[in-house]
């Protein structure tokens, strides 16, 4: 494919053959090759590499004649120029490596590259671009998404916590509640009284009261055994067991 | 749609591209003398006529703007489900037992501060609402359910709401982990 | 001017109102999903078609912009809307036609290196967005354009690219060494 050549400004402005001598003017020694390339006015295919080296030389060496202060890459490339330059017409030296055929394709095919994106670029700017060819709406009033939560919660959640709050803050009152017992007094009073007389033995168990309130029956059981221990310390009853757990008789002393 | 004449196209495009509304004169200036810019301004109004988006006149001036029935577009509400906190549902079940009730009496009845955005919710909700001031030093504000609270927990009135003794029997007023639920309960007081 | 359908008028609506461009799956989340939104676009793009406005797609995303012929009565002052450099020109289209690519590979394009400031620009403007990283040695972040880009240089998409195909069919938008090998190939195969 063939790419127009936009007349590069800084060329244009000092004719066909004489280069402005800006180094400025030239992002690097790229660039000012890439427009001393275009001075050859051919595809950039067919460029001619030493007549590129020359004109690169030619240039720089204007510029030193103009005592214009030189960068150093631009004098690297140079260097590297004259080198390629000086490979080319010489004969070729087969232990070289690159051949400096290649490093001029190399050199030809960056150039193209960079020719190729100069121009796609200018394409770009050219295009219809909003803000300046074409318009937006001026006065768009904005679409606007309001989120709002929508707030769950179930009557469960609700009642639960309202337990939960209950139980945690209300007043505890500790209820002890009453369990039927005899008490030691009332258990000597009721053991002497029933013990009377008597001179034969008997059971402790006849001595506990009826009913049926198992509860109350071995309170009733226990107080009345320390109620016997209570009288018989008195010297008002004896009582006597035959070996552990048998059964405990008591009669009056 | 018609084609329309260059003198239609050039004021659609000078309307459009504007970013306030512009008078004939503005038009004319902006495009030039020999556009007939009040009959394209008629035309166009026809054009736009019953679209999303008309071609209207305010005191002179000149702009497009969407249609009046489609303004609901423009601000789209879109609910998300939200989970209340345990405060909140804390706060609510207060509410609702208690109203008309302070927000000292909630703290006292809750044993844990509300933070101010806990109540904001619940309002926020639509389910409580403030209900005057209890006659009282300071004058406290006092919150209350509403008829949505009823609605959206589905009761006929609060008097739905099962009593303490029916609470027990469902056993929950049993202390479980009360001092765990307390820790937690303090520390999502804070997000509420 | 037709009556349109009532899908027609919302997205109408909704591109009108929206301050940026809009995808098809943005305005079914704004318009709902019964909305045949595909269809209405295509009918509007009709509608609007040699109008003093119009609709277009850039990159997926569908807005009202005017119509370009009319350039040259709308601007008002021809300065461009954001003045580029030449180095930002020219690093802009090396990343639209080679994206994504590294900071190194333009630098290797180019011949210098980008100056600070240069991506930058870019990157504010809209146009150029960092892409991730490239699995080679030393991970280089790699850039890539935007949807804003394509919107400002009114492109569809990036097939639009000026020349794009021309490029990529003559080998130069491949790097330096494999076009050196094609080439190697090439007169290889010539001499067997």
């Amino acid at each position: 494919m063939e790419f127009a050549f936009d007349e590069n400004p800084e060329v244009a402005a000092a004719g066909a053959d004489v280069l402005m001598l800006d180094i400025d003017g030239w992002e690097g020694p790229l660039d000012l090759l890439l427009a001393l390339a275009r001075t050859q006015k051919v595809d950039l295919r067919e460029i001619s590499i030493l007549a590129l080296v020359e004109q690169y030389l030619a240039f720089l060496n204007d510029a030193k004649a103009l005592k214009l202060e030189i960068a150093a890459d631009y004098l690297v490339m140079a260097a590297w120029l004259a080198y390629l330059k000086s490979g080319l017409l010489l004969p070729r030296d087969e232990a070289v490596d690159p051949s400096p055929e290649e490093l001029a394709l190399r050199l030809q095919l960056r150039l193209q590259r960079l020719n190729a994106m100069r121009e796609a670029g200018a394409r770009l700017v050219a295009r219809d671009r909003i803000g300046r060819d074409v318009f937006l709406f001026g006065a768009p009033q904005g679409l606007r998404t309001v989120r709002k939560a929508a707030w769950e919660a179930d009557l469960y959640a609700l009642i639960a916590a309202y337990g939960a709050v209950t139980a945690r803050n209300r007043p505890v009152f500790h209820h002890v509640a009453r369990r039927p017992v005899m008490t030691l007094e009332a258990a000597i009073e009721r053991v002497a009284a029933m013990l009377g007389e008597r001179i034969e033995w008997r059971r402790i168990e006849a001595f506990l009261p009826g009913g049926t309130d198992e509860a109350y029956r071995r309170s009733a059981l226990a107080s009345s055994f320390v109620a016997a221990l209570e009288l018989a310390r008195q010297g008002r009853l004896d009582m006597k067991q035959d070996g552990a757990f048998a059964p405990l008789f008591i009669k009056a002393a | 749609m018609e084609k329309p004449d260059s003198a239609m196209r050039l004021v659609e495009a000078a309307l459009f591209a504007s970013d306030k509304p512009m008078s004939i004169s503005d038009l004319r200036a902006h495009l030039g003398e020999r556009i007939d810019v009040a009959t394209a301004l008629e035309l166009l109004a026809g054009d736009y006529a019953g679209r999303g988006i008309e071609l209207v006149e305010r005191g002179g001036r000149w702009h497009f703007q969407t249609a009046p029935d489609l303004a609901h577009i423009l601000r789209l509400e879109r609910e998300e489900p939200r989970k209340l906190s345990r405060a909140g549902v804390e706060t609510l079940a207060i509410i609702a037992y208690h109203e008309p009730v302070s927000r000292a009496e909630i703290e006292a009845i809750r044993g844990v501060q509300i933070s101010k955005g806990t109540l904001d919710v619940l309002m926020e909700a639509g389910w409580v609402r403030p209900a005057g001031r209890r006659e009282t030093p300071g004058r406290p504000l006092i919150y209350a359910t509403t008829p949505g609270f009823l609605a959206h927990f589905g009761l006929s009135s609060r008097r739905d709401l099962p009593g303490i003794d029916d609470l027990r029997a469902a056993g929950l007023l049993d202390p479980v982990d009360m001092a765990f639920d307390a820790l937690e309960l303090e520390s999502d007081g804070d997000n509420a």
